[in-house]
């Protein structure tokens, strides 16, 4: 282990069910001060019994369980966690505390606008903010993350087509896109094109002229795209797409590589969604909740999802609902409000330069980690990237260690490790994006242990092949996993 | 800027290793035209001192459950939530860490959904459960979506006591797919009457409780839909009635989906919450998003992992299951540390004051002189009719500190003058006292 | 290692001023609204320019400095933590939630009764609480620790006497009793005088009127005693040094053997302390802070430290300054409220029954643990135990395995070691309190754990003697530290 | 019970193992008569819903410092505190574990007071730091007892503006020891006059700056005591202004000690706060409380550990530099980690801006028409003298929502109607604009 971990132990704890013993409860309820009710008198079958599946612990157990399961994580807080696409920077406390205010956390979708002007004016100003970074007209914050995004603005580019008589059936995305890109399409109905990037790594406008017809309803496309460059020719594909009647989808998961510094809204993109987890800090609590909000341009205000906010003439805020092109509802209220608050909040805190040097740093923490592994990883494309870089396994060949083995052996070196194996038009990829929370110091430490592991690879590869060999576990038999799922505990195995 | 750690010379040094002679020259792959030349047009910088003023500003513009006599629920449900919850899921290790693909440094985020799922195959009555969904809204569609799957056919009957925030999202899903959306009509008793079910239909769409608070026979509307062949898919809005009524993959329900907020998530003004799908084992290669599974180590300890992910959008692209892959987690561990620490006894006697609670207030607002409609027992909310448009109820009874119900005037407007009621364990018998008094009003 | 515990690894970090860069900084203060001054202009040679032995850096490297940091230390929230004497019980997280409610956390202490009414009512009522639980007849809240109560009680004492025109000059002290006992009425300039305790553990009224005279202010007794066993000559011992004109000082640490079983103010004893961060299950915040309360009987009402807390006639709640023959004050101010605030909030939770529960079942664990380790370990005492049990390595006589390697071989099990080589009169003293927090599985993997260590001392005697093997540092050489002390960071070491 | 996880079946098994009937039998070596045969007499258990509902109503009857425009300090002072400070003192590695006893297991708390010494010694300019003491009162008598064993002699010569209650709580802690304590007059200037110092005098005890805000002159103070061959002690209640004045130790101080509750910890209503004591390394044997020290491993590795404990009572009991062993580690890692985030340009900034913020009040304060008694310079708080009874002032300021300061009378009555007013970075221009219209207010 390099300098960033060493000896350490971990605690062991059972599942719940197993630690469980009948009789132990960790919570009581006040005093009842109304008659007691039998429920089996009342609903009679309606009613149930048993509850299987649930555990009979004390508080003090459930906290000490919980407590050592979070010790066996990776963590932001405890270091660099470089996963390529996934922009795990740092989640400021400040944003945790507001959120937790209970004008924000105890408020109800249903309360009239009247009686939630805050929240509404928080949205609106936020809505403001996001069109301005974006260079969008409008924006709706209801989609629960990036996936719900793309679906939102699939549906708007659909809407928009039908409204015009223009039944279109096909989507164009790269064969770099993020698998939740053709997911998302394919969810609206749409048969999906594959579009192929250059050996340059972009998207070239002849590729895209070939793929296009008045039967495509569009194009995704991820800017800076999934292998951390910029799409050079994306004005020229757009105008590519818009002459033949299509409309451009910008997937915004690496918009951090572009806030303060570009546009995409400038760059011809027609609607785009935002990852408020990965751009605007806030925390992705292990898988989630993130928030997706779209931004479209005026062409597509019409098919928002409803409600909107907007701004009365006495400078009050209301719901409107009667947008009569709209997609519709795509959230049971109003999205994932707690993240819309911290986003809001890393917006106030950075500022206009702030939001700029994010970025800055972003590309050039990117930059000076592939410049200090450059030589001993493979970088399979020269074009200049920006926020992260994706180097592979090929000058391991030989050795026996793949991607894999590199990133699980990263684990012993107290790294959580990068992307692996995306994007898929590269072989054993490895996709690195240190984010701008990130020191010089802390970047050449990683970088010394992934130099120490190409080293390892070529001097001692079955350690490499072995790892991780300091964890709590050993590597793990997903094929196992896959094969004979258990899904769930069951008294006495099985 | 206090979050950035990089000080001139860090940036002097690394531009010259890089090659690059300022910050502007890592962007040269922008066409220039397009870089932007001007600041954007946000707020200056503020400090934490500031942030915190202007946010608590713009929170005490909201009224919340918290400061109120609380009878608002309709999907979103005010609960009690034992501190433990948030002192746990505020650990970094939970909540600053991504989705555990790489599971030998994420095991306590799969142990615990392994926990979840276990927890809530057991409350539903069904044999797996993913790792969330975005909402009980978005579950639902997934799950209708998931049932068109499974029966190839292209007809969904839905009640027409769906949560119409559900029936709406579902409508958007849908949109442009060409299946068909059949409506099933409600008795007088306020239940969901299983007419218009055929062999084309791929499955029946009801909710448990419904929309109105009413108990459905879920068995009997599973026998109507089976003897068509076709699936019974039950949402379920209020969590915590899973703990009181018949598990509904006991009453034939094929998948069970829907919203588990109140199992220790705020309100927060809707969201984040925690949408959760459960089914049969046969079904599980259909089932949208992350599952975790048992495996075992290099040195044969057992361990959990992302499993059965060919299903999944990273994998499987316009082929998957669903397009979802960021999901609700920190939510799913706050229901898992809720109900663990709740368990059997606590998640009962909740259920059971809830249910006690509800059936006080109905008392008191029948003697009280209105009128609740519908026969069908409830569970903690019901629908109570009154003497005068409803939204003058309630803004006479805000301004006694009460948020009473929900004004059914837009979402059930047959029913008239009608409230939909929701008493929790958090309403005092006083308080319950004071809603009935204030709802007689202007009868009495 | 036992289930308890298993493979690891720990983050390293370095100190903060090694990780410090020139620039570096994790706030920023608002917007200035009024005139710079320039502190050199108007102070002159009063002010500084140079802040040496402060670090430079951002909010991002501060997190995750002190998260990493904390991922070194054990806590009650990772497992038992039995250390004899300090009753590492759970700490209930409501607890933590309430002491934060702004009215309690920001809140004056030189706000004017009339505004700070729900903080005396809190004091009041509290003080009620804890003169029933222990009974004795006025409590002051105002001692910041065990220490400063033993040392405000010796003070009360001291006062009596002189009231008198008394001067008495020595306080009895048991062998077994802890090192503030002594060093509290040393610091009120009494002599100690040392009371052996008998060869059943316990103090004797024969020894005590031995050493009982007139120029002895007072008797220093802990009951249940330092080995977890109940004095039971209390009453006649006090009888004996109130026949010579003394009183009797109680010194509570162990009371959380007695709650809602006996109470010491029946038994005799005159004064008292609480720890609160003990009995009262307030965190100890590793190292602190706690509250020390004390207990009198109406003999010592008059001395009591001012202000104090009453009820007025119209229930409203004030400070009395005017106590003429009060000892004065402890405390800048009204003592640790935090503390109080969390304990009075453990007292609502418990109720009678529960906190006689806690007792009974802090008794049983105990009693429990011993029963499964004696025959393993020397168990010096036959009297029955109460809360806590001493044992020795007496039986690992010959392997070279002491008490100190039993101890740190425990942290391989991951376990925090019990309190060794305390009390004093017990050689090798391995001093184990569990708590009515640990469930008996729990107790039964601790105490499989001890069978362990005690087998392999025999088995294995070099591994035990040069645990622990398993944390980030090895054994620490305490002896270099102290025979040339470096007590801070400096630029070059040195 | 909630916190107890003893089931019935677990006691039985129990109690046969230790060979008991009953949970009674435990108890049976305390004698019968004085076992408790009746109920506490304590309110009923409450659940968390409970605690919390009845907690919050208390806490709603206090001002704070969260809801007013706050001016008064006297020892206790309003700042901001970053939201990283409670977020990280709540990890329970920190909160839930005890005195470092054991360093093997302890090393994020040992290296965290080692990190806290370091800062502390630069701040004050000083060589030894110790790790707390229970508050700033309690730390300068302590300072007082550790300079009468240095000097081996009898007199304490103290400011009269020293704080009221250090005073209080030196006179109690000497009241049994036969010392003798004089008071050294203050100059109308507001400065204590090093007068009445003679060979007998252990040291002279001054506040920096002192109790009525003004800045002393440590340096000719440090140069009358040593003069003597008496030691100088330094309290220091609002530690910021140790971030802009000159180093106590660089002035001559031989003892630095008082309160640094200002570095990040809640005013709390008094408590919990943070006592600190600082010396010179020739003293170190003398210093109260527990030492943190760097030594290495069995593997040469470094690492910290308690160390010097033969000074402390449970090594030297009665002849122990002190009686203290629990002090206020958790406050003491509060300060740690706001220290670590200020560091040096903010703690700079910090200072100045409470500097300027006074400066401020006092220039709008002069304006308004009312008196500054004192010429020397202040850091963030100093005495103004008001046209009436000051609680007449006081009441009508807080009927605005400011609670502007301390009402000198019971402590300084021969200002006759003064207010010491304590103005941090916390107030805004607007609030001290505020401030001197409602002092002014009778008069104008
Ligand atoms: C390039 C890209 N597009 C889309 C997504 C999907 O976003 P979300 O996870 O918020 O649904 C991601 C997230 O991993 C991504 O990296
Ligand atoms: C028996 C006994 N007496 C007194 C004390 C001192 O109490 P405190 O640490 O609260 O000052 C302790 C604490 O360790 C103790 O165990």
């Amino acid at each position: 282990m390099t300098g960033n971990a060493t000896r350490g132990f971990s605690y062991e704890e059972d599942l719940l069910f197993e630690r469980s013993r009948p009789g132990r409860c960790g919570v009581e309820l006040p005093r009842n001060d109304v008659p007691e009710v039998d429920p089996r008198a009342l609903l009679g079958a309606l009613s149930r019994d048993e509850l299987p599946g649930l555990p009979e612990l004390s508080e003090v157990e459930v906290v000490r369980h919980f407590t050592r399961l979070s010790t066996w994580n990776a963590a932001v807080d405890l270091g660099l966690y470089p996963l390529g696409s996934c922009t795990m920077k740092y989640n400021p406390k400040i944003n945790e505390k507001v959120a937790r205010l209970p004008g924000f956390a105890h408020a109800h979708p249903f309360s009239p606008a009247s009686e939630t002007q805050g929240l509404l004016a928080l949205f609106f100003e936020l809505e403001r903010c996001l069109a301005e970074i974006s260079g969008m007209d409008r924006v709706t914050l209801q989609p629960a993350a990036g996936a719900q995004g793309e679906l939102a603005g699939i549906m708007m580019i659909r809407a928009y087509h039908a409204q015009r008589g223009d039944k279109r059936t096909k989507v164009l995305v790269p064969d770099s896109a993020h698998g939740t890109n053709p997911a998302s399409a394919a969810l609206n109905g749409y048969e999906i094109v594959s579009v192929a990037s250059g050996s340059d790594g972009i998207l070239h406008p002849k590729a895209v002229a070939e793929a296009m017809s008045d039967d495509v309803a569009g194009l995704m496309i991820t800017n800076p795209n999934t292998l951390g460059i910029f799409e050079t020719h994306l004005a020229e594909i757009c105008d590519v797409v818009h002459a033949k009647g299509g409309l451009v989808y910008g997937d915004g998961a690496n918009l951090n590589a572009l806030v303060g510094v570009a546009r995409p809204g400038d760059l011809g993109i027609d609607v785009m969604h935002f990852n408020l987890h990965k751009t605007f800090s806030t925390p992705h609590g292990g898988g989630g909740p993130g928030a997706g909000p779209v931004g479209v341009k005026a062409s597509l205000a019409a098919y928002l999802p409803t409600p909107v906010v907007e701004r009365a003439a006495d400078g009050t805020y209301q719901w409107n609902d009667a947008l009569p092109h709209s997609i519709g509802r795509l959230h049971g209220n109003h999205g994932n409000v707690g993240m819309l608050v911290r986003a809001h909040a890393y917006i106030r805190a950075l500022g206009p330069d702030g939001l700029k040097r994010a970025t800055q740093l972003a590309v050039l923490n990117a930059n000076y980690l592939l410049a200090r592994i450059r030589g001993a990883y493979h970088v399979p494309y020269a074009n200049p990237v920006l926020h992260e870089c994706v180097v592979t396994d090929r000058m391991l060949a030989g050795t026996g260690v793949s991607t894999l083995d590199v990133a699980k052996r990263l684990i012993d070196h107290g790294y959580h490790p990068p992307t692996v194996y995306f994007p898929l038009i590269v072989n054993g990829a490895l996709m690195i994006e240190p984010t701008e929370s990130e020191s010089k110091e802390g970047l050449d430490r990683f970088a010394d242990a992934l130099l120490a592991i190409a080293e390892e690879a070529h001097t001692d590869p079955e350690t490499v092949r072995s790892a991780p060999h300091h964890t709590r576990r050993r590597r793990l038999d997903e094929t196992r996993a896959a094969r004979k799922p258990v899904l769930r505990w069951q008294p006495g195995g099985a | 800027m206090r979050y950035l750690p990089h000080t001139d010379a860090d940036i002097r040094e690394m531009l010259a290793r890089v090659g690059q002679p300022d910050l502007g020259a890592l962007f040269e792959s922008i066409p220039a035209q397009f870089r932007l030349t001007r600041a954007l047009d946000v707020p200056a910088a503020a400090s934490e001192y500031e942030i915190l003023a202007e946010f608590e500003a713009l929170a005490a513009q909201n009224e919340h459950a918290g400061a109120r006599a609380w009878f608002l629920g309709a999907g979103v449900h005010h609960h009690f939530v034992p501190s433990a919850v948030d002192a746990l899921i505020s650990r970094a290790e939970f909540y600053t860490s991504y989705t555990p693909y790489q599971p030998e440094i994420s095991q306590g985020t799969l142990q615990a959904i392994f926990e979840w799922q276990t927890m809530l195959c057991g409350l539903t009555g069904q044999e797996v459960s993913n790792a969330s969904l975005y909402d009980g809204a978005s579950a639902t569609a997934e799950a209708v979506l998931m049932a068109l799957r499974v029966s190839k056919r292209r007809k969904v009957a839905v009640s027409s006591a769906l949560h119409p925030h559900y029936r709406g999202v579902l409508e958007t899903y849908l949109a442009a797919l060409d299946f068909e959306l059949i409506t099933l009509r409600r008795g007088s008793d306020g239940r969901t009457l299983p007419s218009a079910i055929d062999r084309e239909t791929a499955c029946v769409l009801v909710q448990q409780p419904n929309f109105l608070g009413c108990i459905e026979d879920l068995r009997a509307l599973a026998h109507a839909a089976h003897a068509q062949g076709a699936l019974l898919v039950t949402a379920v809005a209020e969590a915590i009635s899973l703990a009181l009524l018949a598990a509904p993959g006991d009453c034939g329900a094929d998948i069970v989906c829907g919203e588990a907020q109140s199992f220790g998530v705020p309100m927060a003004f809707g969201g984040p919450h925690l949408g959760f799908l459960t089914a049969r084992m046969a079904h599980v290669r259909q089932v949208p998003g992350r599952l975790v599974g048992e495996t075992l180590d290099a040195d044969g300890q057992r361990g959990y992992v992302l499993t059965l992910s060919t299903r999944e959008q990273h994998i499987r692209r316009e082929r998957a299951t669903s397009n979802i892959c960021t999901n609700q987690g920190l939510c799913l561990m706050m229901a898992t540390i809720f109900l663990a620490l709740h368990g059997k006894t606590g998640m009962r006697q909740l259920a059971e004051r809830n249910l006690a609670k509800a059936e006080y207030a109905k008392a008191r607002l029948r003697a009280a002189g209105l009128t609740l409609p519908f026969a069908a027992p409830s569970f903690n909310e019901f629908v109570v009719q009154l003497r005068e448009p409803a939204d003058r109820a309630l803004a006479r009874a805000r301004a006694q500190g009460i948020v009473a119900g929900l004004d059914l005037a837009k979402f059930v407007p047959e029913l008239g003058d009608a409230l939909l009621v929701c008493v929790t364990e958090t309403a005092s018998r006083a308080s319950i006292d004071r809603l009935a008094t204030v709802l007689a009003g202007a009868g009495a």
